[in-house]
């Protein structure tokens, strides 16, 4: 069978819904923060596969998933420590315990 | 040009003397004033007379009519072209007679008024707000413009509060004027409405070229006749609301509650106004317009003769019942006032018809003389007993001699015993009413017998009866000559007055009007007021059982003319329950409940929603994302709606 | 390679630039706070002159980069608030022991948000914007010992992470309808599809994100509340300030096809945004959240003014207008805040009751700035929320103006909250005098003369309206 | 003449008040400055009708335009006709009264000066502004002011009464806004003089008369949204209470008049029933809620709803006469009320109550204070030879030649309010002033103070001159209420 875009489209998507719903579900941060890490991949796979099957003749697609890529480590690393330092204050990382700003 | 400022300076005299009273009197004039207001208008009385004189005898009379001569006219408010407010002083018969009659009577009050209020701590302010009166009052009669006639109505309206509240420590005085000025203002908005529709049909407020317009066949009489309101045409309803406002300031019935108490203000005061001139007012109206009444609305000089005919019997019968000498002399004064009405309202226009218009004004100047002295002397009692009870008094007739002539004179005078002044009088009135308006007449005559037993009543009450003994009025007397001279003046008036020849003078349509006095006729009111006195020289002469057993017969109906048949009762009721409990009361509630409950329940609700939705802002990540996951969807669907 | 090109990007050279300097000076090690905060004022005050050179406009690097007159205008606008804040914040930043990682990581932000701007291609927008918004983050947590601040901070990382996956998934949407990422093609590529009106809402959300529209606001308040003031400020200014730009330019040229369509969601969120916001701050307590709600309301009436898209350069130019007006008058209301939380660490109404008995300066401020917020004259603000009113008229849309004129009511209402506590109520423990510093006392003259004087300079508006043509 | 200079001065006079070091400093400054307003005030009377004299039938005299924001078209434009002339002198009289009385304001002396001057160039604004866009600038300019008048300087429940009126007006503003919108919308400019000439579409007219009429309506007192009034007016300080009755209702009226009436005619024509019936409504029911008042300061406010209710009539009734009566009732309301509240905050000062059953006999311990109620009374009952007679007659007249029956039975009912004032007034009087001396320590207090006399004889010249020689007032308003007819009458056609 060949894959066509609309298969590799509908993996991203559903990768992108897994990762809504991972983000919405989850009650650890860490996990939250893989989930959205699912998000970007999808995006990433999107930007392949329209500039593979679509638009061959420029790299637009693929160069903006190397940024992509490269960024998401950035934000994971800041939201990391950031995680770190909810365990330090919090002694907890699960986003329920945080919500003392409210209302 | 140096006639006319003459009669300008005759109203402005006393304004000045009232500007300058009123501003620095209280301070730096206090010894003063009383000189001060009484040379004032000495000079406006000089002016009068010989204004009156020159208008009389000299310039007047243009081919045998006496014309109204405008001697200033002043814009002073614009309305609309021909529209506008002038003030201006227009001389014709009525209004010579008037000034005349104010500024003398004012002018024997004012004397008078040097000793009776000798010593007042207020004496300078006294005598700035009878300045202003007599001002007001002059303002009044000379008017050009029925605007102007409006404004100074009020101007004397005012004075009248500020006089009779004189005393305003006292709480009566503060009520008295507070309802004299309430009521009349309740009638003059009657006035203002009428003003509005007659300017607006005459096109006009000048007084001349309304009559001119309402009286012969021109568009703006036709436009008056032909639109009609609530069955009346709007030339008969502004007649009638221009009367409503007469009837309020000379006290017609049912608008006449406010007189008797009026009685409150010091006594000078009440002779001034409340007797000779300010009440007076509403008959002179009405003689102002009299050639519209007469030619073009009969119907509401109908009204006017009724009117005046109820008052006048009414008064009466409640002054037979009252025991306070001011109260008494106050509804003799609404029910003399009532003959005036009733006479203008039993007259015609021109000639012989209009015999009652001279009679009234004839009877509004005697009445003015043997009314103010009747106060005056009044005053002079209550100077020496200091009450104004019945009981307190009696037997007075030797302490008091100069006041027991004088009074016994004017009491003759308004009971209509020739040849005083009040005889001619209420001949004339007499006279044309029996032409007109056959149960008028009998009214009148049933009045005059009334009359004479109420004046006698009190005469006999306080001068015989019994013995009166004070050591503080023996110690003060009759009083200064300051007081006495008024009283004896006015006594001569009012045995000569009467033959003055009015009827050559004041007449409806400004001819000369022949009239004797007709002996047959004067048999029968002659016959009913001696009938009263008698009776009051039975009953009263001295003290015995009779008029208690006589209150007693008469029973329920005596007691409702004791209490002034409970016309003061019902107003309460009106004002005080109704207007108050059923408009004033729920207009404040629905102010504090309704539109600023309204107003603040806004805010409220807007507090509310703010903390409804506050769980909105939970805090918890995951419900925010779950929400910007919704919003999205939400857009989508806004998009889908829109988007074709 | 030619040299001019740097002309153009003066103000980021700049910005690196400083950045640098501070990152080797950190590395040295002995230049203390005071030190510190000196150079970079200085230095940002000195780049702020770059404005005056001469400058070169048009599109470098193949689209990736374009400056124009508004461009300029914006990034000065957004230049001075930064130095406003960074004034202000004195005496927080005095003790602070992370100065120059506080100084450097703003200024990348700023730097991101410039690139941002100035892209003319969604990848370098992209870069931007993650540029702008990832050292913010960390920046929320610089109360290292709040507990507050890390939730505030990681509030902000995670969803501002997946708002901006939200916005690539759109992005590669687009990317697939039209095969390029170029304005200026997608301009014309875009012209409603659905798919591409999918894509459209995806990207619109991640911007409502970073403008904090309802209901894309909710990490708003907390994270204003939860982070220092100065970043607060940073965030409610500057970072939105930026956002409001770019949104405006991609609306109305990247999306402009869909103008008819995108101005009902416009108006329908404006609504809500303001009625929100306004119900929201009606019963806060804390300043800062009480800001981040007052500005979710600003941000309302922002967008109303966006969506009079019928005359394009009325509306940039007075949302341009309204922003420069903004930085001042939020800024003042920061600058008060600030001060009085680094020196007595009190955040609340409550705490200002009788300011003005004890603080005079302050508490006129503030006081200036407040009614600024709620446009009164004869503040700036008052000229700056009617014009935005009128360019939203434009479209004939009188519901939605009469909706927002009756929502001044409700804001003037919570404004005066603060007024009354500082000016007729009494405190039984009144704040104590406060001694500013110079920088501060800079920062709040600016303040109070840009608030004060903006509506009457006459040609400004019609200097930013002529620039705003060339968007 | 230079018009801006009736903004300008006050706003420097505000600004070297707050430069001043001392309560005295500040006091002299204010007096000073308040006084070369009332100078520019006659000033520019005079040059007015020396303008007019020498033949100059411009509808605007002095006028000055400079462009604003020029691609909103906005525009600094300023120029006066007679109605704003006569606008200017009540606001100079009433601003020179309300220093006055307040010289011994000792609590944050230099602020009560500094905003009671930025307040009355905010109105000085309003009158003279040929800008829609400058006239809602002044208009919003009072607001704050006056809140803060009210809330730091006032008394009983301030924060309240502040809070209420600055939203309720901000509410009317808002308003406004829409509707200066609207206009905008259509004809692209916001000068009121192209306006005028150029008539709008009717539809535009109206969707937008009622946020206009409205809008203003609230400034000036139209029933219902006159709940601000009362609380607002007594809880205000004595010079607060004065310019809000004095002058703030005003703008109100004046906007009514001049945007709402003069540039939607035909709007004004079909809304004319419901403007009638609010007026008349909130003149008979203000008088009667007045009469169950029982606190002086209410009591006041109250009847101002009462007698801003005229003015509504009069512009209602859309003939010259009514028109011109309306502005003379403006001019006249202003200074007769400015007047009670400034002999109202005598009383309040020395005797510490408003209560009118707690005074009595005041009139022999306070004589001048006395007269100078008795005359505010005299005046608010519409006495002829004040100022408030000539105005309502003027009304009067001029509703009763729209030939109308039913706007005829509304003028009968504003008629009828008169006697209502005249319960209530003397009622208020009679209480007060006469009667026995109710409380003992009353017995102590002095009479007014230099100061307060001053302000008194001020506004008692005002109120007698205009009474004595209304023409004077009449013939500086009467020709410019013409022009607005004309355009009323244009649109009828």
């Amino acid at each position: 069978m060949e894959v066509t875009l609309n298969h590799i489209l509908f993996l991203s998507t559903a990768l992108f819904f897994i990762g809504v719903y991972g983000f919405l579900t989850r009650r650890n941060v860490i996990t939250m923060l893989m989930a959205i890490e699912l998000l970007l991949n999808s995006v990433n796979i999107n930007f392949i596969a329209f500039n593979k099957y679509l638009y061959a003749d420029k790299l637009d697609g693929v160069f903006f998933t190397l940024f992509l890529i490269a960024i998401a480590a950035a934000e994971a690393a800041v939201a990391i420590a950031i995680i770190i330092n909810i365990y330090r204050n919090y002694k907890s990382i699960d986003v329920d315990d945080v919500d003392t700003l409210k209302w | 040009m140096t006639g006319d400022f003459k009669i300008i300076l005759i109203p402005l005299l006393p304004l000045l003397s009232f500007l300058l009273l009123g501003l620095f009197g209280r301070k730096y004039l206090r010894e003063s004033s009383g000189l001060i207001g009484t040379l004032s208008l000495l000079g406006s009385a000089l002016l009068s007379v010989f204004t009156a004189y020159n208008y009389f005898f000299v310039t007047g009379k243009v081919n045998g009519i006496y014309q109204p001569l405008v001697v200033l006219q002043q814009t002073w408010l614009e309305f609309s072209p021909g529209v506008s407010i002038d003030m201006g002083m227009m001389i014709d018969p009525i209004s010579v007679m008037m000034i005349v009659i104010v500024t003398f009577v004012s002018l024997m009050v004012h004397v008078y008024s040097l000793g009776y209020m000798k010593g007042e701590e207020r004496f300078a302010t006294y005598y700035a707000f009878l300045s202003l009166f007599t001002f007001s009052m002059l303002g009044l009669v000379l008017s050009s413009n029925i605007f102007q006639i409006y404004i100074f109505w009020e101007l004397v309206g005012v004075s009248s509060y500020l006089l009779i509240g004189f005393y305003f420590d006292r709480p009566s005085a503060v009520a008295a004027a507070k309802k004299a000025f309430i009521v009349t203002r309740f009638a003059d908005l009657g006035f203002l409405i009428g003003i509005l529709v007659l300017s607006f049909g005459a096109e006009t407020l000048d007084f001349r070229t309304l009559i001119e317009r309402l009286t012969t066949a021109t568009p703006q009489l036709h436009g008056m006749i032909t639109t009609s309101f609530l069955g009346f045409s709007s030339l008969t309803w502004g007649l009638l609301l221009v009367f409503a406002g007469g009837a309020g300031k000379s006290a017609m019935f049912p608008l006449h509650i406010w007189l008797p108490d009026a009685m409150e203000g010091p006594t000078p005061v009440s002779a001034l106004i409340h007797a000779a001139t300010m009440v007076v007012a509403g008959v002179y109206l009405v003689a102002r317009l009299f050639p519209v009444f007469a030619i073009s609305a009969p119907g509401a000089l109908h009204v006017v003769g009724y009117v005046g005919a109820l008052s006048a019997l009414f008064a009466a019968v409640i002054a037979c019942t009252q025991t306070d000498i001011k109260r008494v002399l106050a509804y003799s004064t609404m029910s003399q006032i009532g003959y005036m009405m009733f006479a203008l309202g039993v007259s015609g226009y021109g000639g012989e018809h209009g015999l009652g218009y001279m009679a009234s004004m004839f009877h509004l100047f005697t009445h003015a003389m043997f009314k103010a002295l009747l106060f005056l002397g009044a005053g002079a009692v209550i100077h020496y007993v200091h009450s104004n009870e019945m009981e307190d008094m009696g037997g007075l007739r030797s302490k008091m001699p100069v006041t027991h002539l004088t009074f016994l004179i004017a009491c003759l005078a308004i009971s209509g015993i020739p040849p005083f002044a009040g005889f001619f009088s209420k001949e004339e009135i007499l006279t044309a009413a029996f032409e007109h308006n056959k149960l008028i007449y009998g009214i009148a005559l049933f009045t005059s017998g009334l009359t004479a037993f109420y004046m006698f009543r009190l005469y006999f009450n306080i001068f015989w009866q019994k013995d009166f003994h004070s050591e503080l009025s023996d110690h003060h007397g009759e009083g200064p000559w300051s007081m006495l001279v008024p009283l004896i003046i006015l006594g001569a008036l009012a045995v000569g007055a009467g033959f003055v020849p009015f009827s050559h003078f004041v007449t409806s349509d400004g001819k000369e009007l022949e009239t004797s006095v007709n002996i047959v006729f004067s048999v029968a009111p002659v016959l009913f007021a001696l009938t009263g006195i008698l009776i009051a020289l039975r009953l009263y002469k001295s003290e015995n059982e009779t008029p208690a057993r006589l209150a007693n017969g008469f029973g329920s109906f005596y007691q409702g003319a004791l209490h002034k048949f409970y016309i003061d009762e019902v107003y309460l009721f009106i004002t005080k329950k109704l207007i108050f409990n059923l408009v004033g009361r729920p207009s404040a509630w629905i102010d504090k409940n309704i539109v600023d409950g309204g107003v603040n329940l806004s805010a409220d609700l807007t507090e509310d929603t703010s903390g409804l939705i506050r769980n909105w802002q939970s805090g918890n990540l995951q419900q925010y994302a779950m929400w910007f996951f919704a919003a999205i969807i939400g857009l989508v669907m806004v998009f889908m709606s829109v988007w074709k | 390679m030619d040299l001019s090109i740097l002309i153009s990007m003066k103000f980021e050279m700049a910005l690196t630039l400083i950045i640098f300097i501070l990152l080797f000076l950190k590395i040295d090690g002995r230049a203390g706070n005071q030190f510190f905060f000196r150079i970079t004022n200085l230095l940002l005050v000195l780049s702020l002159g770059l404005y005056f050179l001469p400058a070169r406009y048009g599109q470098f690097f193949s689209g990736m980069f374009r400056t124009s007159p508004l461009l300029e205008f914006e990034k000065v606008v957004l230049l001075m608030a930064t130095i406003i804040i960074s004034l202000s914040s004195y005496h927080w930043l005095k003790n602070f022991n992370h100065v120059a990682e506080f100084y450097m990581m703003i200024l990348s932000s700023l730097l991101g948000m410039f690139f941002m701007m100035s892209s003319d291609n969604l990848l370098m927008f992209y870069l931007g914007l993650e540029l702008s918004s990832i050292p913010v983050a960390a920046l929320c947590n610089f109360d290292l010992d709040k507990k507050i601040s890390s939730e505030a901070a990681m509030k902000m990382i995670l969803s501002s992470a997946f708002s901006s996956a939200i916005l690539l998934f759109g992005v590669s949407l687009i990317y697939g309808t039209t095969g390029s990422l170029d304005y200026y093609v997608l301009s014309r590529a875009v012209v409603g599809t659905p798919l591409q009106i999918m894509a459209f809402i995806l990207i619109f959300s991640g911007f409502a994100f970073k403008l904090s529209v309802v209901p894309f606001h909710l990490w708003t308040a907390d994270v204003y509340e939860g982070s220092p003031v100065a970043v607060t400020a940073f965030l409610s200014v500057v970072s939105k300030g930026a956002m409001a730009f770019v949104f405006i330019t991609t609306l109305y040229w990247v999306f402009g096809n869909l103008g008819g369509t995108w101005y009902y969601m416009l108006a329908i969120l404006a609504v809500v945004t303001m009625i929100i916001g306004n119900l929201f701050a009606l019963r806060q307590s804390n300043l800062k959240r009480f800001f981040a709600f007052s500005s979710i309301a600003q941000v309302g009436y922002l967008l109303i003014g966006i969506s009079g898209f019928v005359k394009a350069s009325l509306s940039i130019g007075s949302v341009v207008y309204f922003v420069l007006i903004y930085v001042f008058s939020n800024l003042a209301a920061f600058g008060v805040i600030s001060v009085i939380s680094a020196l007595t660490g009190k955040e609340t109404i409550e705490d200002y009751k009788g300011l003005y008995r004890s603080n005079p300066t302050l508490a006129l401020l503030m006081a200036l700035a407040l009614f600024s917020l709620a446009g009164i004259p004869p503040t700036a603000g008052f000229f700056g929320k009617l014009f935005l009113l009128t360019a939203g008229s434009s479209t004939g849309a009188w519901p939605l103006i009469i909706i927002a004129s009756l929502n001044l009511i409700i804001s003037l209402y919570y404004y005066l909250r603060i007024v009354r506590a500082m000016f007729i109520d009494e405190s039984s423990e009144p704040l104590a005098k406060i001694s500013l510093s110079f920088s501060e006392m800079a920062a709040f003259l600016l303040c109070a003369g840009g608030i004060l004087s903006i509506g009457f300079m006459k040609g400004l508006f019609e200097v930013i309206f002529n620039i705003s043509g060339g968007l | 003449m230079n018009l801006s200079l009736l903004i300008i001065v006050p706003v420097f006079v505000s600004m070297a008040i707050l430069l001043c070091r001392d309560a005295k400093q500040v006091r002299i400054a204010a007096l000073l400055g308040s006084a070369i307003q009332l100078g520019l005030a006659f000033a520019l009377f005079f040059a007015y009708r020396a303008e007019r004299e020498a033949g100059n039938t411009a509808q605007m005299l002095f006028t000055y335009k400079t462009p604003w924001f020029a691609p909103l078209h906005i525009n600094y434009s300023v120029g006066v006709d007679g109605i704003s002339v006569a606008m200017i002198l009540l606001t100079a009289s009433v601003v020179v009264a309300g220093v006055l009385v307040s010289l011994s304001v000792e609590n944050l002396t230099k602020e009560f000066f500094f905003l009671l001057l930025l307040l009355s160039s905010g109105a000085y604004g309003f009158f003279i502004s040929l800008d829609l866009f400058t006239l809602f600038f002044f208009l919003e300019l009072a607001v704050i002011p006056k809140y803060l008048l009210i809330g730091i300087w006032g008394s009983g429940n301030k924060e309240y009464s502040a809070t209420k009126l600055a939203l309720m007006l901000m509410g009317g503003s808002a308003l406004v806004f829409v509707g200066i919108l609207g206009i905008y919308f259509e004809a692209g400019t916001f000068d009121i003089i192209e306006l005028s000439q150029n008539q709008l579409s009717v539809a535009t007219q109206h969707f937008f008369f009622p946020f206009l009429f409205i809008g203003f309506g609230v400034f000036g007192a139209l029933f219902p949204f006159h709940t601000w009034v009362p609380d607002g007016h007594s809880s205000a300080p004595t010079a607060a209470s004065m310019f809000l009755a004095g002058i703030s209702m005003k703008l109100g009226g004046y906007g009514c008049l001049r945007v709402a009436t003069y540039l939607m005619p035909q709007a004004a024509h079909e809304y004319q029933g419901i403007i009638i019936l609010l007026a008349a409504i909130a003149i008979l029911y203000g008088s009667f809620a007045t009469m169950m008042q029982t606190d002086l300061k209410y009591i006041n406010a109250y009847s101002s709803v009462s007698h801003c209710g005229f003015v509504l009539l009069g512009i209602g009734m859309l003939t010259k006469t009514a028109i011109t009566g309306a502005v003379m009732q403006m001019v006249s309301h202003g200074l007769m009320t400015a007047l009670f509240f400034a002999a109202i905050g005598m009383l309040y000062s020395r005797t510490h109550t408003r209560a009118v059953e707690k005074m009595g006999g005041l009139l022999k311990i306070t004589p001048f204070i006395g007269t100078v109620f008795f005359i505010a009374g005299l005046c608010s009952l519409g006495l002829p030879g004040f100022s408030g007679f000539a105005a309502e007659m003027t009304v009067f007249m001029g509703s009763w030649q729209n030939n109308d029956m039913w706007y005829r039975l509304a003028t009968i009912a504003a008629c009828a309010s008169i006697v209502v004032t005249a319960v209530y007034i003397l009622r208020a009087l009679g209480k007060v002033m006469m009667g026995p001396l109710l409380d003992q320590h009353h017995a102590e207090i002095t009479d007014a103070g230099w100061n307060e006399k001053l302000a008194a004889v001020i506004l008692i010249a005002g109120v007698v001159l205009v009474g004595v020689a209304p023409l004077l007032l009449q013939h500086l308003i009467s020709p410019s209420a013409d022009a607005i007819m004309q355009n009323v009458l244009k649109a009828a056609l």
